[in-house]
């Protein structure tokens, strides 16, 4: 499935809440929960992305000229999240990464959990991700 | 005013923030340790003042200038009376409880410490209170010395007289906890302090809309506030301080109205407040801040500490009932501001916010800026519920009902 | 926007507190270079904040937290965007350019100044941009050395470089005098220190509302603002700096959010801008200084500059038609802002600055907070009217009628 | 005349003005030139009353149980109103200087004058007169 396929269908999937806030979060915190165990060598101080209140842990390899993402958080509600970019993201071209125009975030109702720099991981990590694809596509 | 003629409903139509939505619920507002809210009585100063008087103070021969001086003095003389300080020129204005205790830190500490001195804060000190300390005595090579605390969340006095000695200079001590809500024996720490010839400073940030201050009964040497956490615009502060502390303490910050003459071979420093009060002051909210203080006057402390005791006590009993031993309060002091820190087995204060925050209900979750007293706990941090007087009984209602869902959950 | 399109009846409309009047006649307000009026959308905006918005900042997990830190740092992009600053980090909000100044001395030049190293200042400094450097000198044993001007209130330039050396490690000029309107050659001022090593700080107090700034293609390490000579509330100031020179500066004031991790042994400071933001900012205040920016460059600072300097000369050649030696003015530099100092022989300024109030002509008078300027003038103080967009032309003829009423009646 | 009749009297002459500021000011300024001349040895920086633009010079003294009061300022305002002070105290026993309410300052409008403390030495010159004769009701 492309990034867009993918995109259109956890908007879907969300639309069933509507603008119920709550049951947004329940779900993402579900979803957290069936994120691929990240294996415990790779969280380590070198791929821990810090926001002020939730850490994120993102491992990023490559194989066969694609870009994957192993990641993990110490919140749920975040682990949510970084558990929908990697379904995203994680087996694309670095170019493609680059690319990806993550408009699901916004219509979804989570772009405050990008917005204020600060209060957590999952901004960071979005950088994070890019960064890494991007610096793949100079090489 | 007794608390049981306070009119809550009447109280809210003075703040137009808490009649808004929040993801498609009514906003509950408990995060007013962090800051308050403001009545509309300081929002609409704060615009009259700019639509009708703003001009630079002091010096002006004109008569914007006169206004806006004489209003800016008025609120000098409402904190000389909110906190009965002897005269108004010992109230100075500042940004905040954090400027207020750096230019005590960098003005009394800097002239008056030395190395081998004591200066003595609490485990519960917030990092405003922690840090300015540290900078000073690292500089001059005073050492700073830390009373522990109880499990509950009440300062170990035992400690605290064995660490009080003829060494202590200083002791910085906050007046209630910013996380756990205690009101500690500010009294007996001043006594015992000045017994050993120590000055002692207060940090009333959580104080000042809480409880009564009396500044000359307490005999505190310098106390600190902060408007915004007394239903006042942000960027103002208070530094009480006494006036023969004030008068040999050397100026802050250089420039402005904090001179008497200039000359580049000299400076002599003009008189208190104005010494400490270099550049153009933030007038706008200095003089709407007066409206502030009036509004927790006209209520009355006695009624506003009440009614907020009844709040945190409703809060306290929903938890109980829950029964659960999967949620821990942080802070069980028997005198304590309503404010209570808590965590769910399992979650992070961070999830627990974002899911009050679904519902409307906005808590503070983090440190706190008291890394020291997270450490202390083993934890890194907690969900903070704090009340203020415009906070209702059905509000706690719902956030305990947000919270049982949340454990009922898992 | 050219000046011949400016429509100053529209943007007079903007500011309520013009259309009043004083002492029965319309207010007529020339103080501007102590402070200038606001715009309705700053007033509105200030007040939406406190009835829509309002929250501490940065740390919070709750819609009004995350809209306000929002806010917040919207701002310091506008502040990023208006000076052209590399980085909206290089931009770090304090109360004015007092506590700016007083910041760079206190941080960069505790740690980099040494016994015998030399300072640089001018003549025509306000008192924020002499008494810190002279605190700071007279801490390390620095010596502060003055540039001196010459009779139209023109810098010294030959003066200047013969003062430079490669003892010099800071110079800190202003931009636009506040007394006298000279603007100094600020770029050839740089360009020079560079050279024998030594870093600029500008007080921009008097530029920011005048004239156009890049601090990239200026060069400069550190500019100061106030924002309410610039159309923004008080108690808003901006310190720019470069990152090279703020990342190795140690913290001002200790606290709050100013810290990465804070224990009683050691602590670790944050990144700028928040190393510099110690405590509860004024939050309020920095989220409708944005508006105020933006009204300005909405205008342009061309248009600005030319209006101001009709004005101005308008007022010059006015005084001139009196044919009078008994006035006199002081600051006739080539490069001027919108500022004139003058004097009425045998009439003290407080005098004249009481009889124009009369006439609801607002002007400031005394020394402008520059005593050794006017030290350099053998005087007192002067009257000073200082201009800003949205006076008229009809305003500075109510002016020149008062002043000639004044100079006819003896 | 009792400082009542002279106040009235004041506030009588000052009417004539209504709320044409101006005329008062240049009136004033009429009035302070008639102040008599005070002795250049009593002008001393004993007797300075330092405001923050403008200085008062004031030099009290007593006769058959009278205070007396010699003044000048260095701009013409203050010393219009200064003149008027003298008029109003100087000469009246230290009792009835304390006791005297100085209504006609508001009521000619010049309230501003000893608002904002420190624009003037006005304000401090009232509170130097009532000080002197304070002190000399204790004796
Ligand atoms: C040239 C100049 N520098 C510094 C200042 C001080 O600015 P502030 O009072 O806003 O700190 C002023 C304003 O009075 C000024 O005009
Ligand atoms: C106990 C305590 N001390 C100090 C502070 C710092 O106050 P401010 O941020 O207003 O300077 C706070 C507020 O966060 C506080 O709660």
């Amino acid at each position: 499935m492309t990034s867009t396929e993918i995109q259109n269908e956890i908007i879907e999937d969300f639309s069933l809440f509507e603008e119920d806030m709550e049951s947004k979060l329940f779900y993402l915190m579900d979803l957290g929960k069936k994120l691929p165990e990240m294996p415990l060598e790779h969280k380590t101080e070198e791929f821990i992305v810090k926001g002020c209140q939730s850490k994120v842990w993102l491992y990023p390899f490559k194989q066969d000229g694609k870009l994957f993402f192993e990641a993990d958080s110490n919140t749920e509600i975040t682990k949510g999240l970084v558990s929908l970019l990697v379904k995203i993201l994680s087996g694309k071209t670095p170019s493609e990464i680059v690319e990806t125009d993550l408009y699901f975030i916004e219509k979804i109702g989570m772009n405050h959990m990008i917005g204020s720099q600060r209060s957590n991981g999952f901004a960071s990590m979005i950088k994070q991700m890019k960064m890494y694809a991007f610096a793949l596509t100079q090489k | 005013m007794n608390e049981a003629s306070l009119d809550i409903i009447s109280i809210r139509n003075h703040f137009p923030i808490l009649h808004q939505q929040v993801n498609g619920h009514p906003l509950v507002y408990f995060d007013n340790a962090a800051t308050t809210q403001k009545p509309i009585e300081v929002i609409d100063a704060l615009g009259d003042y700019y639509k009708l008087h703003n001009a630079n103070i002091h010096r002006g021969a004109h008569a914007l200038a006169d206004r806006s001086t004489g209003f800016f003095e008025d609120t000098r003389k409402s904190v000389q009376q909110f906190i009965n300080a002897k005269e108004a020129a010992e109230c100075i204005f500042t940004k905040g409880v954090t400027e207020s205790i750096n230019l005590v830190a960098q003005t009394y500490g800097k002239a008056f410490l030395k190395p081998g001195d004591e200066v003595l804060i609490s485990y519960m000190e917030h990092h405003s209170n922690i840090v300015p300390w540290q900078m000073i005595c690292n500089e001059i090579g005073a050492q700073l010395k830390v009373i522990p605390i109880h499990e509950n969340g009440e300062l170990d006095m035992e400690a605290f007289y064995k660490l009080l000695s003829v060494q202590t200079k200083i002791v910085a001590c906050v007046w209630a906890s910013n996380a756990l809500g205690t009101i500690n024996p500010v009294k007996e720490i001043i006594d015992a302090a000045h017994k050993v010839g120590a000055i002692v400073l207060l940090d009333g940030a959580q104080a000042g809309s809480h409880l009564p201050i009396d500044v000359q009964q307490l005999d505190v040497d310098f106390l600190t506030l902060s408007g915004h956490k007394l239903y006042g615009p942000t960027g103002v502060g208070v530094l009480y301080g006494k006036r023969k502390l004030l008068d040999k303490m050397p100026p802050y910050q250089g420039g402005g109205e904090m001179i008497k003459e200039v000359s580049f071979e000299s400076t002599t420093y003009n008189e208190i407040p104005f010494k400490f009060e270099a550049g153009t002051p933030n007038i706008g909210d200095v003089i709407a801040f007066k409206y502030a203080l009036e509004f927790v006057s006209r209520i009355g402390k006695e009624a506003i500490i009440q009614w907020e005791s009844k709040l945190l006590n409703h809060f306290n009993a929903g938890i109980n009932e829950f029964g659960s031993n999967r949620i821990k309060l942080f802070g069980t002091a028997k005198e304590k501001v309503a404010v209570q820190s808590f965590l769910i087995e399992g979650k992070h204060p961070f999830d627990t916010g974002l899911l009050l925050d679904a519902k409307g209900i906005a808590v503070r979750t983090g440190h706190h800026c008291t890394q020291p007293l997270m450490n202390f706990f083993g934890i890194e941090g907690t969900v903070r519920a704090s009340f203020a007087v415009y906070n209702t009984m059905e509000e706690v209602d719902v956030l305990l009902e947000s919270l049982k869902k949340m454990l009922n959950r898992k």
